[in-house]
C-alpha cells in the first residue's frame, strides 16, 4: 500500500545514498551543476545549451586547470519553482562548486535571492534580463552573453546612421525580453535622429501575426522585428506571406542560428545585431563552427555559444586561481574578472556589474554554399551593455519596459 | 471506522514530525515542505472535486493569486509579513467569492470551462499587468517571516512551519466533511433536486464550499510564496491547476488521504525522478493513464479495495461478516 | 371559508414551445386530502414541481398559505412547510436510511451550514430519525445502505424523508406505484394516520385507495384540468371516464 | 475602411483555422460526451507528421492525408483500448485524455527534438491576391475554402447520411439512441476516428500559418475549447459560428485592445458562460 510512510522512507534511503556520493574532496573533480531545460517547450534551447557545454568540457578533455570536470545535469521543466528545487538539488545534495545556467530570464530571476543566500558562483550563459548585472547585481553572478539590449543599441545607431532609415515600426514579443530590446534600439535610434512611429507587441503565445503585420504602417522604412524562440520563424513566414517587402530588422534571437537552420528564403536579407554570428570570420570562430558542426549537424547560435562560452568563464576562472575553488571569495573574484583574448565572440572581458563586454556584429542573413548564415557586415568593438551612456546615469534612468519612452535626448 | 483511521492519523503525525530527523538534508526536507504546499492546494481542491463534484481545471488561480498579493504587499507595497498574508488570505477568498459566482452559473463541464477560463484571465493579467506583476519576470526579493523569533529560512524550521498549516487544513477539511455542511456538499453533489426539497439552497451550498476550497487554497498560494520567495505567471498557468487535478484524481477524490498522495506522487515525480529519467513528463502521463484504467477511484481507494479483497477472503474463510461502508464509491462521477 | 393551503391560478408552463400545463387553478383548503388523477402526461408531475419550485412557471401564481411563492427557490417553499415524495426515486442510495432521513432534518435546522462539528455527533438528529424510520416500519433497516433495501422500502423511506420535515403541506408523486399489496396496505395505513393538521396533495394512479383517501379530486389531461369536485362528482362526470377510457 | 476589411479577412482565415481544429472536437464532445483534452495533442502530431512526410519527399496534399491518418489510428487505439473501459466515467476520461496529451507532447518533443519548424506551403498557394488596394495571401483564402467545404461536408455527412442520423440521434439523446437499436461500439470508434483525423490533418493544413513547434498543443487547445463552449457543444453550426466569432474577436480585439491581447479569448467565453452556460448555440452543457 503507498502512503505517505512508504515515500518518505524511499526519501530516507535516496538522501542516505545522496550524501554518500557528496563527500567533498580538495583534489577531487570541480563539480559543475547545469541548469537546463530538456522537456516542456523551451527544450530546444535547452539542448542545444547542453551541446555547448559538452563540446567545450570534450575540447578541455574534461579538465581544467588540472581538475577533472563533473558536470551534473538537472532539468528544469522551464518552471520558476522547479528550477529552485533543482537548484537546491545541485547545491545541498550534490554540492556544487559552481553552477551554469538557468535558461530562461524568469528561471534565474526565481533562484536570485537563493544565491545570494548560499553564495554559490553562477555563470549565466543564456538569461538575458538587464537588471541581473544592472540594477540588481547579484555579486555571485556573471553572465557570458549580452544582456538583452547589449547588441541592439549599436543596431539602433546602425539603422539611423549607416541604413539611413528615418521611420521604424517595432513589433516586439510581449515579455520583458522584447520591452528590453525594443527599448534598447528605440533609444539609440531615436538618439540618432530616427523616429518610431509605431510598437506593436503580440503575445507570447500568438498564433497568428496576421492581425498585427496587417497593422503595420505602410510609411515606415523599415520593421525591426524582435522574437525569441520559434516565433522569429513564425513571424517571417507570415511576414513575407503577406506580400510585405519593407526591409525587416531582426533581434539577435529572431535570426539566431538555432532557428535559421529551419527558415527559409523568408529570411534572406534581414539585418539583425549580436555578440555572436556563426559568420564571423575568425580562425577561433570558424574552428569553433567546424567542431559544432562536425559534433550536432548545424551551426552554433544563441545558446550553443552562450553555454560554451560559459564554460570557457568557467575555464578561464579556474586557471586564475590554479583549480582552487575551496575559496570562493577568490573564485568569484577569478570569474569577474575573467578576460579573453580568442574566442568565438572575440575578445571578452567583464565590466564592474558582471557582464562581459564585448565585439557586437550586425548582421545580414545571406546564403553560402546552400545554407542561411549570418554574414558579419560590421563590427562594433568592445561594447558596454551601457553601449556610450555613463552607468550611473543609464541605471538612473527609465527602465526599459514595454511604456519606454525614452530615446532621442541627443538630438 | 474511526477507531482505525484514528490510528493512521497518529501514525501520519508523527511521521511528518519526524520527517527532518529522519531524513537529515536539507534538500529532501524542503522537498517534504513543497509535497506539504501542494497536498494543502490538492486538498482545497478536493473540497470541489471529490467533495463538490465540481471538476475545476482552474485551481491554480488561488494558488497564484495569493502568492502574488503576498509578495507584492511585503516587497513594494511596504506591509509588514502578518499583515500582507492575513490580506492575501482576504483578498484570495474574495476572489473565490468571485468567481465562485460566475462559474456556478453551470455546472459539470461547464464548470471545468468557466474555472479554466477565470484561471487563464488571471494567467494573462499576471503576464501583462507588468507595473504590478512584473510581468513574466515575476515578483521576487521577498524575504520568509521570522515568527516568534524563528528564522524560517531554514530548512527545518520552515517544515514545522509549513506541517503546521499542513495540520490544521487537514484538520479542518476533515471536520469538514463529517460536519453537517460537508455533508450537505456532498448531498448536493449526489442528488441536488431532493437536496433542494429538503431545504437546502443548493447553490449557496456549493458557492461556501467554491470560497472554502478558494480560502485553503490561498493558504496553499501564502506557503508556496514563503517557499519560493519568488512568483511568476507560471504559478498560475493552466499546467499547475492540471497537475493539482491530477493529484486529487490520481489519489483518490473525496477521500481524505487521496490528494495527499497525490501531492507525493506529482512532486517527486518531478523533482527527483525527472533527475534519473529524461522522458519523466511521459512517466507522468503514464502513470495517470494506468491510474485511471486500474484504479479509477484513484490510489488510496484502489489499494484499500484491494486489500480489503485480500483480507476479505481471508476473512470470508475465517466466516466474517461483510466489510464496512467505505462511503467512497458514491464519489465517483457526478460531474454528468 | 378557511385558509388555502395552496392556491394555484392560472398556471402554465411551457417547454421549448409546447404547453406541459396550461392555465391550472387548483385551490387546496387547510387539513384537504386532495388527490390529482390523470393519464400518463397529463402535466401531473410537472404541476408538482412547479409547486415545490423545481422549476419556473411560463404563466400564473402560486400561494402558499396566503403567500406569493411564485418567485421563491425550492428550499424556501420547504423551509414554509412544503414537503414532497419523488416518483422516480432520488435517495442518498450509499447512505444508510437513517443518514438519509438525517439530511432531511438538518435541511430544516440552521446546523446546516455548520462546518465544523460531527453530524454524527448530533445524537438527537439520529434519535429522531429512528422514531421517524419506526412510524414507516423500517426501524429495523435503520442502519442498512439504501442500495440494500427493496423497492417498497425505499418509497416508504421516501415518506418517511418527507414526514420527518414536519410539513403542513405534503405532496405526494404516486406513493403507492410498483408496491406489492402488502406494501399498499402498510403504505396505506401510514398515510392514512397522518394528522389532519397536515394538507396533503396525492398523484396517484390506483384508483381504489386514492379514492377512498381524497377529500377532493382533479382530473388532468394534456396539461389541463378537466374535471374538478369531491369524490361523487368526479366518478360521475362524464368527462372523468373520457380522459381514462379514451386514452 | 481597409483597415475593417484587411481585419475582418485575417479574421476569417484565422476564424477557419479554429473551425478546423474545432470540429472534430465539438463532434466527439457532442456525441461521446467526452472532452478530449488531448485534441490539442493530436493536432500537432499531425503536424509534425506532416513534416516528416514532407521532408522524405511527399507532396503537401499527401502530407496532409499521413497526418490525419496516422493520427486517426492513434485515435481508435485511443476509444477501443482505454476510452471505451471508461465509457459514462466523463471524469475519468478527461483526466485520461489529460494523461495522454502529456505523453503525445513528450514524445514529439522526444522523436522531433524541440526544434521549432516551419511547414513548407504547397508552391501553388504561395504569394498573394491583390484586389483594389487589398493585398491577402492566397493560403489564408485556401485555408477559407478548406473550412467552407469542411463545413459543407460535415453538414451532408451529419444531415444526409444514415450514419450521420444516427449521431445526430446519439447527440440529441444517447439512452434513446440505443433504445432505437444504434450501437454505440460502432459509432464511438468511427466518429472518435474522424475527429482525430481532422485534428491530425487541420495541424498539417496549419503547419504553414503557424509553424509546427512543441507548445503548439497548448497553445491551440483552449482555442478549441473556446470556440466550442462559446458555440455550444455538439452542435456543427455552433463551432462553425462559434470560430468564426472568435477568430474576428481575436483579429479585432488584437487590433483595437492591445492591452486585453492576452485575455482577449476568455473574457467573451467567460460572459457567455454565465449569462447563457449553455453556449450561444448549445442546448445543454452536460
Amino acid at each position: 500500500m503507498l502512503r505517505p510512510g512508504g515515500i518518505l522512507s524511499a526519501l530516507v534511503l535516496s538522501a542516505v545514498l545522496g550524501t554518500v556520493g557528496a563527500q567533498a574532496q580538495d583534489n577531487g573533480p570541480i563539480k559543475v551543476g547545469f541548469l537546463t531545460v530538456k522537456s516542456g517547450a523551451l527544450a530546444a534551447g535547452g539542448r542545444q545549451m547542453e551541446e555547448g557545454l559538452k563540446l567545450c568540457v570534450d575540447q578541455h578533455d574534461g579538465k581544467m586547470a588540472g581538475r577533472k570536470i563533473d558536470v551534473i545535469t538537472a532539468d528544469t521543466a522551464g518552471q520558476p519553482a522547479v528550477t529552485k528545487t533543482k537548484t537546491q538539488e545541485l547545491v545541498e545534495r550534490d554540492n556544487v562548486d559552481v553552477l551554469i545556467g538557468p535558461l530562461a530570464a524568469f528561471e534565474a530571476l526565481a533562484i536570485d535571492d537563493y544565491i545570494r543566500k548560499v553564495k554559490v558562483p553562477i555563470i549565466s550563459p543564456s538569461a538575458a534580463a538587464e537588471d541581473l548585472t544592472q540594477r540588481k547585481p547579484n555579486p555571485w553572478f556573471v553572465r557570458a552573453v549580452g544582456t538583452s539590449a547589449q547588441a541592439h543599441h549599436p543596431l539602433g545607431e546602425y539603422a539611423a546612421k549607416d541604413l539611413g532609415y528615418k521611420k521604424i515600426a517595432i513589433i516586439a514579443d510581449d515579455f520583458a525580453f522584447g520591452h528590453e530590446i525594443a527599448s534598447g534600439f528605440q533609444r539609440v535610434f531615436k538618439d540618432n535622429g530616427g523616429e518610431i512611429v509605431q510598437k506593436l507587441w503580440p503575445p507570447l503565445n500568438t498564433a497568428d501575426y496576421g492581425s498585427y503585420i496587417t497593422q503595420i504602417d505602410p510609411d515606415v522604412d523599415a520593421v525591426f522585428a524582435a522574437f525569441a524562440g520559434g516565433n522569429g520563424i513564425k513571424f517571417l513566414g507570415q511576414y513575407r506571406n503577406y506580400g510585405m517587402t519593407k526591409p525587416v530588422l531582426g533581434s539577435m534571437t529572431t535570426v539566431d542560428e538555432g532557428i535559421l537552420k529551419n527558415m527559409g528564403d523568408e529570411a534572406l536579407g534581414v539585418i539583425s545585431a549580436g555578440w555572436y554570428s556563426a559568420g564571423i570570420d575568425t580562425p577561433t570562430n570558424q574552428a569553433f563552427v567546424k567542431a559544432v558542426r562536425k559534433a550536432y549537424g548545424s551551426d552554433p547560435g544563441y545558446y550553443t555559444v552562450g553555454a560554451y562560452m560559459a564554460c570557457q568563464f568557467l575555464n578561464n576562472a579556474l586557471e586564475q586561481v590554479h583549480g582552487d575553488v575551496s575559496d570562493k571569495q577568490a573564485f568569484m573574484k577569478a570569474l569577474r574578472n575573467v578576460n579573453i583574448d580568442k574566442s568565438p565572440y572575440g575578445p571578452v572581458k567583464i565590466d564592474d556589474y558582471g557582464q562581459p563586454i564585448m565585439d557586437i556584429e550586425i548582421r545580414k542573413v545571406e546564403k553560402k554554399d546552400g545554407r542561411l548564415q549570418n554574414t558579419v557586415i560590421k563590427t562594433y568593438p568592445a561594447v558596454s551593455q551601457f553601449w556610450t551612456y555613463d552607468p550611473k546615469k543609464f541605471l538612473a534612468g527609465p527602465v526599459y519596459s514595454r511604456d519606454y519612452d525614452g530615446g532621442g535626448e541627443k538630438k | 471506522m474511526t477507531a482505525r483511521s484514528g490510528v493512521w492519523l497518529v501514525v501520519m503525525v508523527v511521521a511528518l514530525v519526524l520527517v527532518p530527523v529522519l531524513i537529515g538534508s536539507p534538500f529532501y526536507v524542503n522537498l517534504a515542505s513543497q509535497v506539504l504546499i501542494y497536498a494543502i492546494l490538492a486538498m482545497s481542491l478536493n473540497l470541489l472535486v471529490g467533495f463538490g463534484g465540481l471538476t475545476s481545471l482552474g485551481h491554480a488561480a488561488y494558488l497564484g493569486f495569493a502568492a502574488y498579493v503576498t509578495i507584492y504587499l511585503t516587497t513594494l507595497a511596504g506591509f509588514g509579513q502578518f499583515s500582507g498574508a492575513l490580506i492575501a488570505l482576504v483578498a484570495t477568498t474574495g476572489l473565490a467569492m468571485l468567481f465562485g459566482f460566475l462559474a456556478l452559473r453551470a455546472s459539470g463541464l461547464g464548470f471545468l470551462m468557466i474555472t479554466l477560463a477565470l484561471g487563464q484571465i488571471l494567467w494573462g493579467l499576471a503576464f501583462r499587468w507588468v507595473s504590478l506583476t512584473g510581468g513574466d519576470n515575476g515578483l521576487g526579493g521577498m524575504q520568509r517571516p521570522h515568527p516568534f523569533g524563528i528564522d524560517l529560512g531554514d530548512p527545518n524550521a520552515f517544515y514545522y512551519f509549513a506541517l503546521c498549516f499542513f495540520l490544521v487544513a487537514f484538520a479542518g477539511i476533515a471536520l469538514f466533511v463529517r460536519s453537517p455542511f460537508g455533508h450537505s456538499l456532498r448531498g448536493s453533489r449526489d442528488q441536488p433536486r431532493r437536496m433542494r426539497a429538503l431545504g437546502y439552497n443548493v447553490w449557496f451550498v456549493q458557492w461556501c464550499g467554491f470560497v472554502y476550497a478558494g480560502f485553503w487554497g490561498a493558504i496553499a498560494g501564502i506557503l508556496y510564496a514563503y517557499y519560493n520567495q519568488f512568483v511568476s505567471p507560471h504559478a498560475l498557468n493552466l499546467m499547475t491547476s492540471a497537475e493539482t487535478l491530477l493529484m486529487v484524481i490520481a489519489g483518490g477524490a473525496g477521500t481524505l488521504f487521496g490528494p495527499i498522495v497525490g501531492a507525493v506522487l506529482v512532486v517527486v515525480l518531478k523533482n527527483v525522478v525527472s533527475a534519473y529519467i529524461a522522458r519523466w513528463v511521459m512517466l507522468l502521463g503514464a502513470v495517470f493513464v494506468m491510474i485511471v484504467l486500474f484504479m479509477p477511484e484513484g490510489l488510496v481507494p484502489g489499494t484499500t479495495r484491494w486489500t480489503k479483497l485480500a483480507l476479505g477472503r481471508r476473512r470470508r474463510a475465517a466466516g466474517g461478516g461483510p466489510g464496512e461502508a467505505t462511503g467512497t464509491a458514491a464519489v465517483q462521477e457526478r460531474s454528468s | 371559508m378557511s385558509e388555502l393551503a395552496l392556491d394555484v391560478d392560472g398556471l402554465g408552463k411551457n417547454f421549448g414551445g409546447l404547453p406541459a400545463v396550461r392555465d391550472v387553478v387548483l385551490k387546496v383548503e387547510l387539513g384537504e386530502r386532495h388527490l390529482l388523477l390523470g393519464p400518463n402526461g397529463a402535466g401531473k408531475t410537472t404541476l408538482f414541481n412547479l409547486i415545490a419550485g423545481d422549476i419556473r412557471p411560463s404563466t400564473g401564481s402560486i400561494r402558499l398559505f396566503g403567500r406569493d411563492v411564485t418567485r421563491m427557490r425550492t428550499d424556501q417553499r420547504t423551509h414554509m412547510g412544503v414537503a414532497r415524495t419523488y416518483q422516480i426515486i432520488t435517495l442518498f442510495a450509499e447512505s444508510t436510511l437513517t443518514h438519509n432521513v438525517v439530511m432531511s432534518l438538518t435541511g430544516l435546522s440552521r446546523c446546516r451550514f455548520d462546518p465544523f462539528t460531527s453530524l454524527d455527533r448530533r445524537t438527537g438528529f439520529r434519535e429522531r430519525a429512528r422514531e421517524v424510520l419506526a412510524t414507516v416500519g423500517l426501524e429495523h433497516l435503520a442502519d442498512r445502505k439504501v442500495s440494500e433495501t427493496s423497492y417498497g422500502e425505499r418509497r416508504r423511506l421516501e415518506i418517511a424523508m418527507a414526514m420527518a420535515q414536519e410539513p403542513s403541506l405534503l405532496l405526494l408523486d404516486e406513493p403507492l406505484a410498483g408496491l406489492s399489496a402488502d406494501e399498499r396496505g402498510e403504505v396505506q395505513r401510514l398515510l392514512e394516520s397522518i394528522p389532519r393538521s397536515v394538507t396533503i396533495v396525492m398523484i396517484e394512479h390506483d384508483m381504489d385507495v386514492a379514492l377512498a383517501f381524497a377529500d377532493r379530486i382533479t382530473v388532468m389531461q394534456r396539461g389541463a384540468v378537466v374535471v374538478e369536485g369531491n369524490r361523487a362528482e368526479v366518478v360521475a362526470d362524464p368527462k372523468t371516464k373520457e380522459v381514462y377510457l379514451g386514452h | 475602411m481597409n483597415f475593417w476589411v484587411i481585419q475582418g479577412l485575417n479574421g476569417l482565415a484565422f476564424g477557419s483555422l479554429l473551425f478546423i481544429l474545432a470540429a472534430g472536437f465539438s463532434l466527439i464532445f457532442g456525441l461521446m460526451r467526452v472532452a478530449n483534452l488531448a485534441h490539442g495533442a493530436f493536432f500537432m502530431l499531425g503536424a509534425y507528421v506532416g513534416l516528416s512526410a514532407i521532408d522524405n519527399g511527399m507532396n503537401f496534399w499527401v502530407a496532409i492525408l499521413i497526418g490525419g491518418l496516422t493520427v486517426c489510428v492513434l485515435g481508435g487505439v485511443m476509444e477501443g483500448l482505454i476510452l471505451r473501459r471508461l465509457a459514462g466515467q466523463p471524469l475519468a476520461q478527461v483526466l485520461v485524455t489529460l494523461g495522454i496529451a502529456f505523453i503525445i507532447a513528450d514524445g514529439c518533443l522526444w522523436l522531433w527534438s524541440g526544434d521549432p519548424r516551419p511547414l513548407p506551403m504547397p508552391s501553388e498557394l504561395q504569394g498573394v491576391l491583390r484586389f483594389g488596394g487589398l493585398i491577402f495571401p492566397k493560403y489564408r483564402l485556401f485555408v477559407v475554402v478548406v473550412a467552407v467545404c469542411l463545413a459543407g461536408a460535415l453538414w451532408l455527412l451529419l444531415e444526409r447520411s444514415r450514419v450521420g442520423a444516427m449521431i445526430r440521434a446519439g447527440v440529441d439523446d444517447m439512452e434513446m439512441a440505443r433504445v432505437m437499436g444504434i450501437r454505440t461500439s460502432l459509432l464511438f470508434p468511427l466518429v472518435f476516428c474522424l475527429g482525430s483525423a481532422l485534428a491530425g490533418a487541420g495541424g498539417v493544413l496549419a503547419g504553414p500559418i503557424l509553424s509546427v513547434y512543441p507548445s503548439m498543443d497548448t497553445d491551440m487547445l483552449p482555442m478549441a475549447l473556446v470556440v466550442v463552449i462559446l458555440g455550444g457543444v455538439g452542435s456543427l453550426g455552433g463551432a462553425f459560428v462559434g470560430a468564426l466569432v472568435i477568430g474576428f474577436i481575436y483579429s479585432y480585439g488584437q487590433a483595437l485592445v492591445p492591452d486585453l491581447a492576452y485575455v482577449i479569448l476568455f473574457l467573451p467565453m467567460v460572459l457567455v458562460l454565465t449569462i447563457r452556460p449553455t453556449g450561444l448555440f448549445g442546448r445543454r452543457l452536460v
